[in-house]
């Protein structure tokens, strides 16, 4: 999502969005190519009216002024994985450890690039996420290779002693436990992966 | 103390009770929605934890999630901020219910003081003086009548819960009374849940002037001076600053004694504000308690050197009291702008969006207490405070100067603020004068202060 | 001058900046055609790993966060002109008069794109700037059509009673001048114009 | 009261002129070289001017171009800040000559303090206790090490002009003495144009400690406490605070008393500052005066409220100290962490470029005074300040704690700084034992202090 100066010019910001996105397609990848290997922070260049600036999104880990978007949702599913609600630091900026695993994360492990997409959107994958913040209790159909149906509910949440459904997100396969059961989960935390017939597309 | 604290906010009180959590060497855990992963008091935290989507009710309102957040990431308190669910009665007893600290008043507390009509009976009882209203709640349409012929015209309508303006509405006229009441009741219902409504006798030309107390579970009580309040929109404080202009410092000692003797003997605890309506010959009467942090509570801060963030988490973790009321000075005067992300060109539009460019004023007497960083997208879910600018000068002349100057370093690009309403309020004669009365900025207008700044 | 991350890093930063100067400057014009009608002030991008942002130059006027450079010596030169040294809060981010004339300031009437580059470099003019803060001094050289040879004093500068010659920067006709005699001027204040037969060049 | 004062210096000191100009009421014209053009100070003036290129002996240091700046802009007077010209007592009287305010000591006084060894018999003469040291300035290596017998190895070869370090060796044996003293000589020579060296005696494991004073055109006088700045490098202080934890209340008390005597009698004016080592038995020792306001004057500002730049405007202005002693008090504890553009993992090598992110800590007890912005080029010719973060809390052991969560969310991004030195301060066991002295850090070597932090 690009900064836009004020919500009163959000219309022509749009439009002229819009149009630049195809130069920018052209450019981007070229640049990343060349400069993904670097190790710089940021790049700037001016001309006439323009300045245009490149930026490495942020190093996982502590402030600094970054935005960390999915990373974070990553973060939050590696510390699940990790088993413990104990006091971590760098739980919340922890890159998850399947991150490379998923496409659309970008270049050098990070996902941040992708501004807020949840991961999944351009995968033959689905994933599971939590409903609720609480302890992840599976049921049996959460098992690898179980085949279920979208809504089947693989298990629930326990918030304080309510349960909340997890529901398949669309027909597949079980595949991977993202958490053991048992986990603290956050909510929107992924839990497991659906593997599906066809693309889901980035829709 | 507490080891671990859950932060059960967003935005700039989330940043506040953070940066207690460190000097208090306490671990702060930032409870947030989808809409604030991104938040700096997320990216600052200990530990963060998603609790909900964007929508408020299924998060930052969502006792059952704010409260297993708590548990599982192994919080031994909760802080509620201010708004949302901070004075929230059963909120506040569900948490204890899990053996965790509510960092605020007890349920028992919180349910005494949470009728504002009974509160006016109740501190009324213990000395205050407080404004004519209406006997008791308004049962129809044909009571309200009587009651406001009682009264006498103009009156206030007030929703009995929440506050912040909504609901609220001044008539001069039975047939206005008619109308607004049904509109009262409808924005009293939707936004807190009750609709019940009371009448209280409108005085033109009020200041509003509130008084800080702190008190332990132990009834002992001090107070920490007053914070004038009477810059505001729609009921809607934008510029707050102590001491006030109103009264002299013999009455300010006087309000103030009168206040914090008053609510120990009514039994409340932890820090509070009670609010006063200030008539022209100087007369308070008492309206309101707000029983939490407020928004304002940085003046108060600069003018006694107490971190009140600090001393209410004490307060609830029941420590006595660390000081007695000879233990505290008011030293000099402190002004609190808001930074709010609306428009007064457009009637203070609230907007929303992505911060392309933040700096903050510094030097001598100037704190900044914001949220902001340079590329962070204003969620368009909450409320508009952007954070707040504050300044402390030995006197009112050079606060006014210095916050001139602050307000003139500070940059926030990407959205539209409401700095040139400050830095018009600074050329205005009521304001200068320290005349300014709560219904000065909707009377005059907007435009006209910001015309009357450009001229300046 | 573009951004650098560190010290440290300028050598990487250097090669790769230089790599990429092809691709900006293919893609720079087209962008700057495109939103130079927008009433933008930045626009943003975000591709994989990379941001790209593009910002507007600083209006002219109070602080607004923004690299002024060029436009403030010829706001400087502006202000000399208005003859007074008295107190004017805009005199120092004053755009100059003589702006749109002088090529290379890009789009808007703006010059901070060029990043401090003098503006006079790329013009067949040149300008003879003040040695020294005082009160300018021309002599009878300096009226329009004569012809001077480069390091001929035009005048001087009056610094608390001391002489500082004001001295051609190279050989051509006078043309106009910039400021009057007798105003205040500060260092390095474009004072008057050299009309030179050939290009400078951009050296 | 001045109506317009010309700022004859840059960075964060001439921000914080500014800003003082700024809540007195009084127009700031700013004079800045080439290199500066883009800088904060620039920007925010009322005015301001380009006196020279980059080359600080062509502008900043050029007498006639500030002078004549000053008469074109039509100010009143000069604010010479520190460093540059502000200790010049010719400048002084060139700016005078001019009909124009110093905003400093006369040029009668800066002369007659200008030496320093001259000023320790001076003050010594007015009852403070001064270090054993040479007999007057070295007249050859052979005079030399006859006086360093005298007074007994290991002893400190100091220039008499300047500061900063600069011309300054410890040297334990005459072998060390006689190769020494020649690059002092030519270090002194090149930096302030004068050689003259004095010997001292070298206290080991010393604390610096410093009184401010502030004394009127009538000869009263007042003290505002005492900083610590004993966490040095090479001489160049990094960090200080007040009160220094080497002495108690009482000591520091007869200290501050004792110098503000002292220079009285001595006839200083204007504000200045003491510098005092003392030793492990908590001995002072005078060794210098600072006839400026200094780096770490916030500290001070911090724990007694007032204003230490628009003091010294008044009293250069001529009017009386608008304060007595009785209405000083320091509250509370303050730190100041210098942020130099420099590498602590390669020796503070200094750094310049431009500041790709700034983002600067809030919140109570925190205040920022620097000139970065984002976008701003720091240029190679000058110091390697970027600001300074000051902190205050009630206590000590809360400041440290603030200093930590302070500097954990300052962000500066594009050169290098030292505020991983800080960080690794606040873990250092000697520093939160109060225990540092100015030969720590050089003895531990900074990596060590870095290595500690990553542990901590």
């Amino acid at each position: 999502m690009p900064d836009g100066p004020s919500k009163s010019r959000d219309r022509d910001r749009d439009a002229d969005l819009a149009a630049i996105d195809a130069l920018i397609d052209r450019l981007v990848p070229a640049l990343t190519a060349k400069l993904g290997a670097s190790h710089l922070g940021e790049l700037e260049v001016r001309e006439g009216d323009w300045k245009i600036r490149l930026r490495r999104p942020a190093t996982a880990g502590s402030w600094n002024g970054e935005a960390r978007r999915a990373t974070d949702r990553a973060g939050r599913s590696a510390a699940g994985a990790s088993g413990s609600p104990a006091h971590d630091p760098h739980r919340v900026a922890t890159p998850a450890s399947s991150n490379g695993a998923t496409p659309g994360g970008g270049h050098a492990g990070h996902t941040s690039g992708t501004a807020g997409r949840p991961s999944h959107e351009h995968e033959t994958r689905r994933v599971a996420t939590s409903p609720a913040v609480g302890v992840f209790r599976p049921n049996a159909r959460a098992t690898v290779g179980t085949r279920v149906r979208e809504g089947d509910a693989l298990g629930h949440i326990d918030v304080l002693g309510v349960r909340e459904d997890v529901l398949a997100p669309a027909d597949g396969l079980v595949g991977e436990l993202l958490t053991d059961a048992g986990n603290a989960v956050e909510y929107g935390q992924e839990l497991l992966v659906i593997a599906v017939a066809a693309p889901a597309g980035a829709a | 103390m507490f080891r671990r604290v859950l932060i059960a906010n967003r935005g700039e009180i989330a940043l506040r009770i953070l940066r207690a959590c460190r000097t208090m060497g306490i671990e702060a855990v930032v409870a947030y929605s989808e809409a604030d992963r991104e938040s700096l008091p997320v990216q600052l935290a200990d530990e963060a934890i998603c609790i909900g989507p964007a929508d408020a009710k299924r998060s930052y309102l969502s006792a059952p999630a704010l409260i297993s957040a708590a548990v599982i990431t192994g919080c031994d308190a909760v802080h509620p901020g201010y708004g949302f669910l901070s004075e929230d009665e059963t909120f506040a007893e569900v948490v204890r219910a899990h053996d965790l600290t509510f960092i605020g008043p007890s349920a028992d507390v919180l349910d005494k003081f949470a009728s504002k009509e009974g509160t006016r009976r109740l501190l009324g009882s213990h000395g205050l003086p407080t404004i004519p209203g209406s006997d008791g709640m308004l049962r129809d349409d044909a009571h309200a009548l009587d009651e406001a012929d009682r009264i006498g015209y103009p009156v206030l309508i007030k929703p009995s819960a929440g506050g912040g303006g909504k609901g609220m509405r001044m008539v001069r006229t039975p047939r206005e009374l008619e109308s607004a009441i049904k509109i009262c009741r409808s924005e009293a219902k939707s936004a807190f849940g009750d609709d019940s409504l009371y009448l209280e006798k409108w005085l033109d030309d009020n200041r509003h002037v509130e008084v800080q107390v702190a008190i332990d579970r132990f009834g002992r009580g001090i107070h920490l001076g007053e914070r004038d309040c009477s810059v505001q929109r729609r009921h809607q404080k934008i510029l707050e600053e102590g001491p006030t202009p109103a009264l002299g410092p013999a009455a300010r000692a006087d309000l103030a004694e009168r206040a914090v003797r008053a609510v120990v003997a009514a039994g409340y605890e932890n820090v509070g504000t009670l609010e006063f309506l200030v008539d022209r010959d100087g007369n308070p009467y008492f309206i309101e308690i707000n029983c939490r942090i407020q928004v304002e509570h940085p003046v108060t801060e600069l003018l006694t050197g107490v971190d009140m963030v600090a001393l209410q988490m004490r307060i609830a973790a029941g420590e006595p009291l660390p000081l007695t009321q000879s233990d505290i000075t008011l030293e000099g005067h402190a002004i609190e702008f808001r930074i709010n992300a609306e428009d007064p060109e457009h009637d203070f539009r609230p907007g929303a969006g992505v911060v392309t460019r933040y700096h903050a004023p510094g030097g001598p007497g100037v704190r900044m207490d914001s949220h902001l960083y340079e590329g962070y997208e204003v969620p368009p879910f909450y409320d508009s405070l952007l954070g707040k600018l504050v300044v402390w000068a030995p006197d009112r002349a050079t606060a006014i100067a210095r916050g001139k100057a602050a307000l003139d370093e500070l940059l926030v690009e990407g959205l539209t603020t409401n700095i040139e309403i400050h830095k018009a309020l600074l050329a205005n004669e009521a304001f200068l004068d320290g005349k300014m009365t709560t219904n000065l900025l909707d009377r005059v207008g907007s435009a006209a202060f910001l015309a009357a700044a450009a001229r300046a």
